[in-house]
């Protein structure tokens, strides 16, 4: 029942929502955070839980199911949580509540606005604690469609561009899924969608279905992370998305395409992920270099912010290529978890400034730390994160993704991989001198006053998690350990 | 004289010999109350094709008048889409039984019946003369029903191009019929089957004829499938005709093509599916024109500024997918095509109906005057686009469980016999043009829900169309997160149709 | 206490957090706060040099588990050794006064709070760094020092060059940085472990190839080579003068760019493995060394000689520390590695000295050029003072702290007459400069009287720290005297690698006294007694002279050889992005949808071209499809008839017919040709009427 | 046999000729009877060639005509609503629907 | 029909007219030439219909045909068509197209009659018995009780939508 409350109770609150009197944006407000507090709740007490009573094994907790679904297709109703998933439940869980209070601002049609925070929730939820494809594709599917009402309805100028933009990328890709899915469904004997049975039966099919598959699921999860060439959509969807929206693509739906990659294609076809390592690495490292180019040319804060996900999810395909090593895949679980909370908060803090200024030109900008010092004093923070300074989380994962890295794959690519490491320091200073350090025009923004208490209260958390990842990751290595072992055992098939 | 009756099982013919009662009834009804009797008319038949449904419901398998009149799984799969989509389309008239034809309520009502009565007659054929008058039962009234505004120039431009795409496909499936019925001596689709299966196996060929008559039959059916190259009337007629009846042609005449072409080609030409019995296979050539269907329809509806057009296209494009099903010729195709348009019709009929309300307040049918019409009509706007996100096949609606399906007999097929490999890169198609296809659903959503300013258009609902819309969402709903049941009916399909699981 | 070293740079972050979170509207209770703290630390580290002298240098660690991974011991743990030891002393000791002195220095910046934070925060992190055991931890603090150096250097950030500075700071340690990480990875995948005495204990048991090591080592070293701010990433550290003079004096000049030397030092078994690798870690030392020397003499911005000079100072020890190693590799170790540690500290105090100095120089008279000075002595004695003394040490004047260091260096390039006579030359400008700098600032006639006559001697808060690192600049290279057995020397050395105690060279002394006492007196002629013109030599050495006051041009080269292709291949990338990659999703996906405007069409045709073009076609097939749906029911007919024709025809040659596939072929596009053609015509007919017919009905 | 199939098939190409270039739309339904023609004579050569004895073809023949007769009835009724409508039957009147 | 027995002459001088006749309703360009070329060519197709023995067939398409759909087609020439005005033509451009496709039809459609090896086995014209008629009769009332009913419903259909299209409103 623990994991299916996680997707039942957003499910409900939607309901609630919608159902509330027209004029009552105060209390939708409240009702929706407090409704996706639950969930965000119980996250923490599975986190709390697995760490201390399961995390030793890498077997599935608190599974639910197999329950009869569709019998005639052998579809079940499957849900457990592992190593890999929980990290991530406890993102979405808390990305999702502080997007919520972020929310707050939201005027227009606020109703609805929340009414797709929550669906969305649910499908997030969904898609990690999902262990039958065919509720995972379905999960995985659900939520693109009040992602493209959040982006369409609530987002800036290019919204209807972005909107579209994202439905149909991410749709292409999923598509590419389900051919994967039907091959392997029909493949199994008995017919079968549980992806655990998979796991185990798919290293024996034949080497080119396995390519097959294993490429589909590539270009879908590709997409979803977003792997260079696959990423056009992203800067758009999140340039263009309402605050709260970009920092849940950019913690969570970004997380999706590597959770999948580690939970569904990485460990189904380990001769082909073998075969095509050096190339996603390859990928892995344009990304990092591409994405981190892209981030030092642009003029707009939060396409800066947007790119620099690209570099980021670079390093989680370079560690993803790197399959045999524990510590790399340690590493890309951090890193997720890291670049959730450090991009999640530079996209709040970016909202913050949008508020006030109603632009987010660089340029337009200079010497705010006059002004605003607690909020130079975050963004400073998060952008020394996000540049894998030492003591927050994103050092910690860039560390290890290299050093598993370094182990296994190409050394010579790995170093050029390495400069990404300068570029990033390269966009972030540049962002925090053009826009909080230099002259202050104080005709323009004489009167932009400081971060106030709502908005400190979402970044907070994550500010103290980012350090206590940086400073103290034990607890978090140990959360998952044994899965990763266990990922790494089957990798090696 | 002797008359060695056969053995009539009236009893299983008994919902369409109530529809038919019932529709003589109406049209008696109309024309004795002056025309003056509102919205009774409509509850009337509302009331009817529920009724039938429950007779149906209560009427079991079995054979009638000798081998001609068969209720089985597939019959009354389909005969329940039949009655469904007509209850729709009745449901979303009531505004322009109100407003437009006042004065031929009674006729507009029986035709439907009469249509659907026909419908149901071809799904329960069993050989190809009564197949043959049962299409053309279904195709006459509906020829009448698009020319129904008849002071409508579109409309009546829809009415006569139906009728002469319609007549002279139906020239050609006689043309193509009288061919198998040359060469098997036979109109009785079974034992046709067996003929033809003789007569191959002791002349080696059957003969080259047989490519003809499978091209000739193919393009008449199409015509009802809207399956290119003999989709082309159909944006027109869409546009054209009013807005309850190009639902229902896009779906219960469309159901009545497919459980046509099942009975022929499925059950009919049973052997001839394969590429092995090149030249005289179909299931390359149907292959090719699902292909084509889905390309088609999903790049030119893109295009498309009139949402009746627009959703034109869309059907010429979902009939792509059904026919993946069809071609896989499995079991699960057969279920899988049943279980699609069973999506479909919810799918389909609601966003009718949706544009017909619409239509009726404004007048208008250009997707652009759709603007901002969430923010006044929010239910309508709501529903409407879960009607095309299901269409386009998003979960968790039952359009995606069809679509998903049908791709999936699509790669059981292509992976149990080599020689249908092509199914993977029909399946690969399908799912590319899907993507397509979001983005003309996804416009008229973007239309609704993201303008800046409010529609000046504000929608009122009478009771049947808000229940013709709930129902379609609901359906869509349950069904798609709850198949099951349907699944387990349509499942039965194949055998109907002779295929084993 | 060495038990509990690690809380001397836990107390110092202790105050970062309270000023930042509770002190920060109390300025005296925050700069009261953050000097208790560093004085409490400051006497822990003289008890902590104390017990480890009492110890013989017998190095103590304790760590714990950072994060339990397979195959990599990563750790978090704290090494006392007498390098750290010494080194503590000295961080804290410069820590002091600096913060004493900032009292003075900083008082009535809005931002006093901060500034003490920030110098906190830094005291913890290189604390840290001095501490750490193994190679991960210290490369966390060493980040940790760019980033409070990054912070401290933009501190007043409202100045456009001070943004400039701390940005530039940055990312060009950070370049070294990435060197260093890659060295730090190449540790991980030969040695499995990052603690200095477990790498070092495989590396001498020959886990690496002598080719790796000596890569691993010059990635190591490279991470020095952006921190203390060596050829060629040198030019951060003159910029980085733009923070507050007490940031130059403990950060860039004491303590943060000596964390290069000291990371040499503490992997000096490393270097010693490979010759080659400590041969260019020498000569990288050496090229800097004289380079900064060469600029610093032409230099008028006061801290930017001192800068230059550090940098000189800091390739000065580099380079004994790399001599050392290649000697010891060679089996004859030299006294460089105490020469260079033992200048690290002796630089530390004179030359945070110098810049308290001539920081308190600018207080009084509110300039940093050296042409505007003059004649200052008599306005402030006491500054004057102890820069004298400071410059007397630096230029290694007996008994001088630095004479005693420098004197090492010299010792230690013995066996390199190349290194030997450089280092001369290098000892000589060095003197040369740093008496310019006293002359022109002290001495002689004030050049701008408006600021002469408002030029003041600073508070007692800022000369008493001068006085006491002045007191330090003379004594301190007292316990290095070569005469000492049990000085400095055995310390450091800890029973390694030490090389024969010899007797002290009385002629090298000699030798390098008097090239120090020439430079001053070059200078004194020069610009105290003016009898030989500075123009003139410039005008004969132009070339040189204009190098030397360009800084060799290298921003100009830099900007131009690496800032500006980098970012204009990350604009090529982005427009790349936006016009190819998105440009070929958009064409594909149908998103640009204005085409009816005929020029846009054309710029979208022309520019985007080939890769749109797959959109394009995806585009005309919907046309042209279109284009088939002439609105006439016969053309629908025709369409119909003659499929099932093809279909028929095509079909139909497969049993039997002769025509052969290809006559088929044309059949098939003649067929399909002829029916669009036909349809074209239609439409334009049936356009034409209704057109027709419109105009007929109005 | 063949003549008669040859000549249904000459005949069915002649209809369908009519269909697709008549300009009259009562053109097109002259057509498409000499069409059903065609296929009524294939039924019944095969009713006499193939299987007499069950007179199948013959019965579709009669079907057909009854059908034929259905169809121009309704189709008659809309010829004369175009006519109605525009106040001439050719097909040229009605494309106001495409693309 | 080869052997010039008269069946053979006399198939010849049906298919003769018909196809002339056929030809000449498609090409024809005054409708109402059409219609009675129409006429003549229903009329030969009975007369096939006799030599193929199917005499009740074509009692029926004289009756129905003749009689029936073609009055009804003239009338509703007579009804929609200005006799006076001359038109260019009544062929529209699809000519050639039109030509081309059917010419391709019929001869492919020939070919594929002439090779299909099934009927050249059995190219041999059985007897249809005396009683055909009977027995025609007796199967539309038992074995096609059920078509026959449906194809009256169908009647009915199109009288009502007949009706319904065709009638003036009031208004």
């Amino acid at each position: 029942m623990l994991l299916s409350s996680l997707i039942f109770i957003p499910l409900l609150g939607m309901v609630v929502v919608m159902f509330m009197p027209k004029n009552s944006n105060k209390a939708v407000k409240w009702t929706a955070t407090l409704i996706s507090s639950i969930p965000m709740l119980v996250s923490f007490w599975i986190v709390w839980d697995y760490f201390f009573s399961h995390s030793g094994s890498a077997a599935m907790a608190y599974v639910e199911g197999p329950f009869d679904w569709i019998p005639i297709l052998n579809i079940h109703y499957y849900l457990g949580v592992d190593g890999i998933s929980v990290p991530m439940l406890f993102l979405t869980g808390l990305l999702s509540t502080i997007s919520l209070i972020a929310s707050f601002g939201i005027n227009k049609r606020v109703k609805e606005y929340f009414a797709f925070f929550l669906l969305l929730e649910s499908g997030m939820m969904g898609v990690f604690v999902s262990l039958d494809f065919f509720l995972f594709y379905v999960f995985w599917e659900v939520m693109l469609v009040p992602m493209y009402f959040l982006i369409g309805i609530w987002g800036g100028p290019r919204k209807e561009y972005a909107a579209i933009k994202f439905f149909l990328y991410t749709l292409f890709g999923s598509l590419f899924m389900l051919v994967s899915i039907l091959i392997l469904y029909f493949t199994s004997e008995p017919h079968t969608l549980n992806m655990l049975t998979l796991i185990e039966i798919s290293p024996n099919l034949s080497h080119t279905l396995q390519m097959v598959c294993f490429v589909f699921f590539f270009v879908a999860f590709a997409i979803k992370v977003p792997v260079w060439p696959f990423h056009t959509w992203l800067p758009d969807a999140h340039v263009e998305a309402p605050t709260a929206v970009s920092v849940i693509l950019a913690g969570v739906l970004l997380k999706m395409g590597t959770y999948a990659m580690m939970r569904i294609s990485w460990p189904m076809f380990p001769w082909a992920l073998r075969e095509l390592s050096f190339w996603i690495a390859i990928l892995g490292a344009i990304g990092i270099i591409y994405g981190a180019l892209l981030s030092i040319a642009q003029k707009d804060l939060k396409k800066l912010v947007a790119y620099s996900s690209v570099s980021h999810m670079g390093y989680c395909m370079l560690a993803l290529a790197a399959f045999s090593s524990v510590t790399a895949i340690t590493g890309v679980m951090f890193q997720m978890v890291s670049h959730g909370l450090i991009t999640g908060a530079l996209f709040l803090l970016v909202g913050v400034l949008y508020d006030r200024a109603h632009t987010r030109e660089i340029a337009a900008f200079g010497g705010l730390g006059v002004k605003v010092p607690v909020y130079t004093g975050l963004m400073v923070l998060f952008g020394m994160a996000a540049l894998g300074l030492p003591g927050m989380s994103g050092f910690v994962s860039e560390f290890m993704i290299f050093i598993g890295a370094f182990s296994v794959l190409n050394k010579v690519l790995v170093g050029i991989s390495v400069l990404g490491v300068v570029l990033g320091a390269t966009y972030i200073l540049r962002m925090v001198q053009n826009v909080f350090l230099g002259n202050f025009d104080k005709e323009r923004w004489g009167d932009l006053t400081d971060i106030n208490v709502r908005e400190i209260i979402t970044v907070a958390p994550l500010a103290l998690l980012t350090l206590f990842i940086g400073i103290y990751p034990k607890p978090l290595e140990t959360l998952m350990s044994a899965t990763l072992q266990n990922l790494v055992d089957l990798l090696a098939r | 004289m002797e008359f060695a009756f056969p053995e009539y099982n009236l009893r299983l013919m008994a919902p369409e010999i109530f529809l038919f009662l019932w529709a003589l009834l109406i049209v008696g009804y109309d024309v004795t109350t002056k025309r003056k009797n509102g919205a009774v008319l409509g509850y009337m038949t509302l009331a009817g094709l529920m009724i039938t449904g429950l007779i149906l419901g209560l009427t079991g398998y079995g054979r009638g008048f000798g081998n001609m009149f068969v209720s089985d799984t597939a019959a009354k799969f389909f005969k329940i889409i039949f009655l469904g989509s007509a209850f729709m389309a009745v449901g979303s008239s009531f505004d322009i039984m109100r407003e437009k034809i006042v004065n031929h309520r009674g006729e507009f009502c029986g035709l439907i019946l009469l249509s659907t009565v026909g419908m149901m007659f071809l799904s329960s054929s069993n050989e190809l003369l009564s197949l043959y008058i049962g299409l053309e039962l279904t195709t006459i009234p509906l020829f009448v029903l698009a020319a129904f505004y008849k002071d409508d120039k579109l409309s009546v431009e829809a009415g006569i191009k139906y009728f002469i795409i319609g007549a002279f496909s139906s020239a050609l499936l006689l043309y193509g019929i009288s061919f198998l019925y040359g060469l098997s001596g036979t109109t009785d689709l079974v034992q046709m089957k067996i003929n033809i299966a003789i007569t191959h196996l002791t002349f080696q060929n059957i003969g080259v004829i047989l490519i003809l008559a499978i091209i000739v039959i193919l393009a008449g059916i199409g015509f009802k499938l809207a399956l290119p190259p003999f989709h082309q009337w159909v944006p027109d007629v869409y546009q054209g005709s009013p807005t309850p009846i190009a639902a229902f042609l896009s779906v219960g005449s469309k159901a009545a093509g497919l459980i046509a072409f099942a009975k022929i080609f499925v059950n009919g030409l049973y052997a001839f599916h394969h590429p092995d019995m090149a030249p005289n296979d179909w299931g390359r050539l149907v292959a090719l024109m699902a292909v084509a269907a889905m390309i088609l329809g999903n790049t030119v509806a893109i295009r498309q500024k009139n949402i009746k057009r627009m959703l034109g296209y869309s059907a010429i494009a979902q009939v792509g997918y059904i026919m993946i099903g069809m071609v896989a010729m499995n079991t699960i195709g057969m279920a899988s095509m049943g279980f699609y348009i069973f999506a479909y019709m919810f799918a389909n009929m609601g966003a009718f109906a949706a544009v017909a309300i619409f239509e009726d307040k404004t007048g208008s049918c250009e997707i652009s005057s759709y603007a901002g019409l969430s923010k006044t009509s929010p239910l309508l706007a709501a529903t409407l686009s879960v009607f095309l996100l299901s269409l386009a096949g998003i979960p968790p609606m039952a359009g995606f469980m069809a679509k998903f399906y049908v791709f999936a007999a699509g790669i059981k097929a292509a992976q149990n016999d080599p020689a249908l490999h092509f199914m993977y890169w029909v399946v690969g198609i399908g799912l590319l043009t899907a993507v397509f296809s979001l983005y003309y659903y996804a416009n008229v959503i973007k239309q609704m829900y993201f303008a800046k300013e409010p529609s000046p258009h504000k929608v009122t609902f009478n009771i049947p169309s808000l229940t013709v819309l709930l129902i379609g969402l609901a359906g869509l709903l349950v069904f798609g997160i709850y198949p099951e049941p349907v699944l387990h009916f349509a499942s039965g399909i194949a055998n109907s149709f002779g295929l084993i699981p | 206490m060495t038990k509990y070293s690690f809380l001397i740079c836990l107390i110092p972050a202790l105050s970062f957090v309270m000023i930042v979170f509770f002190l920060r509207w109390k300025e005296k209770l925050s700069a009261g706060w953050s000097i208790a703290s560093i004085l409490i630390s400051w006497v822990m580290s003289i008890i902590v040099l104390i017990e480890t002298i009492s110890r013989n240098g017998q190095p103590y660690e304790a760590s714990y588990r950072f994060i339990n991974l397979p195959g990599i011991n990563i750790e978090i743990g704290i090494l006392v050794d007498a390098l750290t030891a010494i080194m503590l002393v000295v961080v804290t000791t410069v820590g002091a006064c600096v913060e004493i002195y900032s009292v003075g220095y900083m008082r009535g910046d809005s931002l006093f709070s901060r500034f003490f934070a920030y110098l906190s925060l830094f005291l913890f992190s290189m604390l840290g760094l001095v501490l750490a055991n193994n190679f991960f931890m210290i490369f966390i603090f060493w980040e940790l020092v760019g980033l409070t150096s990054y912070l401290l250097i933009g501190f007043w950030f409202e100045k456009k060059s001070a943004a400039n500075a701390c940005k530039k700071a940055f990312i060009t340690t950070r370049i070294g940085d990435l060197g260093f990480l890659v060295g730090l990875f190449l540790i991980a995948f030969y040695c499995g472990t990052f603690n200095y005495g477990d790498v070092f204990a495989k590396l001498s048991a020959g886990v690496m190839p002598l080719g790796v090591l000596t890569a691993t080592a010059i990635f190591v070293f490279s991470g020095a080579v952006g921190k203390s701010a060596q050829f060629p990433l040198h030019v951060w550290l003159p910029d980085a003068m733009e923070g507050p003079t007490p940031v130059s004096a403990l950060i860039h000049a004491a303590t943060m760019v000596a964390a290069g030397v000291y990371l040499v030092a503490r992997a000096m078994p490393m270097f010693i493995g490979t010759g080659n690798g400590a041969m260019v870690v020498a000569i990288i030392g050496l090229i800097t060394s004289l380079l900064a020397a060469t600029i610093a003499l032409t230099q008028n911005d006061i801290k930017r000689v001192l800068a230059y000079s550090t940098v000189s100072q800091l390739g000065y020890m580099i380079m004994a520390l790399g001599l050392y190693g290649y000697d010891t590799y060679h089996g004859s170790p030299s006294v460089g590695y105490f020469a260079g540690t033992f200048h690290l500290m002796n630089h530390a105090f004179f030359k945070g000295l110098l810049f308290l100095a001539a920081g308190s120089v600018i207080h009084g008279i509110g300039t940093n050029d050296i042409r505007e000075m003059g004649g200052l002595y008599p306005k402030m004695k006491t500054t004057a003072i102890t820069f004298m003394i400071a410059s007397l040490s630096i230029s290694g004047i007996f008994p001088f702290s630095g004479f005693w260091s420098k004197d090492e260096i010299v010792a230690s390039t013995l066996h390199h007459p190349v290194f030997l006579i450089l280092t001369l030359t290098i000892a000589f400008m060095t003197a040369f400069y740093m008496w310019r700098l006293c002359f022109m600032t002290f001495t002689g006639k004030p050049r701008d009287l408006d600021r002469f006559n408002h030029a003041h001697e600073s508070p007692r808060v800022m000369t008493w720290p001068l006085a006491f690192l002045a007191f330090l600049a003379v004594v301190s290279g007292w316990v290095g005297m070569p005469w000492l057995h049990h000085g400095f020397s055995s310390f450091v050395y800890a029973g390694a690698h030490a090389p024969e105690h010899h007797a002290p060279s009385y002629a090298l002394m000699i030798i390098s006294l008097c090239v120090a006492l020439s430079g001053i007196g070059l200078a004194y002629l020069m610009y105290y007694k003016k009898s030989i013109s500075p123009e003139a030599i410039g005008q004969r050495f132009r070339l040189l002279y204009k190098l030397s006051f360009n800084k060799f041009y290298f921003d100009e080269i830099y900007q131009v050889a690496i800032i500006n292709p980098i970012m204009s291949i990350a604009r090529f990338m982005w427009s790349f992005d936006v016009v190819i990659i998105d440009g070929a999703v958009n064409g594909t996906a149908w998103l640009t949808i204005l085409l009816s405007d005929i020029k846009q069409w054309f710029d979208v045709w022309i520019i985007d071209g080939a890769v749109n073009g797959s959109g394009w076609v995806v585009r005309q097939i919907g046309d042209g499809l279109r284009f088939i749906q002439t609105g006439v029911a016969q053309s629908y007919a025709l369409t119909i008839s003659a499929l099932v024709v093809l279909f028929g025809l095509i079909k139909f040659e497969l049993v039997y017919l002769t025509w052969s596939w290809p006559i088929m072929t044309i059949i098939f596009v003649m067929g399909v040709t002829a029916l669009i053609l036909v349809s074209r015509v239609v439409v334009t007919r049936q356009e034409l009427n209704s057109d027709i017919s419109k105009e007929d009905k109005v | 046999m063949f003549y008669y199939l040859a000549l249904a098939a000459i005949l069915f190409s002649i209809g369908l000729f009519g269909v697709l270039t008549r300009r009259n739309t009562i053109g097109i339904l002259m057509s498409l009877e000499l069409m059903f023609n065609a296929a009524n004579i294939n039924f019944v050569t095969f009713n006499k060639y193939i299987a007499a004895e069950a007179l199948l073809g013959e019965m579709f023949a009669i079907f057909i005509i009854v059908v034929a007769a259905a169809e121009a009835a309704v189709g008659l009724a809309i010829v004369l609503l175009i006519y109605r409508n525009w106040n001439g039957i050719d097909t040229d009147n009605y494309n106001v629907m495409k693309w | 029909m080869t052997d010039g027995s008269q069946v053979g002459i006399v198939f010849w001088f049906l298919s003769f007219v018909i196809l002339v006749s056929g030809f000449m309703v498609v090409s024809l360009k005054n409708i109402f030439h059409c219609a009675l070329f129409l006429v003549l060519c229903l009329f030969s197709v009975a007369g096939i219909f006799i030599l193929l023995e199917a005499e009740f067939l074509a009692a029926v398409q004289i009756l129905i045909y003749v009689g029936a759909i073609s009055i009804l087609l003239i009338f509703a020439v007579m009804l929609t068509t200005n006799m006076a005005t001359k038109k260019v033509s009544q062929s529209n451009e699809n000519v050639a197209v039109g030509l081309f496709v059917s010419i391709t039809f019929a001869m492919s459609a020939i070919l594929l009659i002439d090779k299909t090896s099934v009927w050249r086995y059995r190219d041999q014209a059985q007897n249809i018995s005396e009683g055909a008629i009977v027995a025609l009769g007796k199967s539309l009332m038992t074995q096609f009780i059920l078509p026959f009913e449906v194809v009256s419903v169908l009647l009915l259909a199109a009288m009502i939508g007949a009706i319904v299209l065709a009638r003036r409103e009031r208004s």
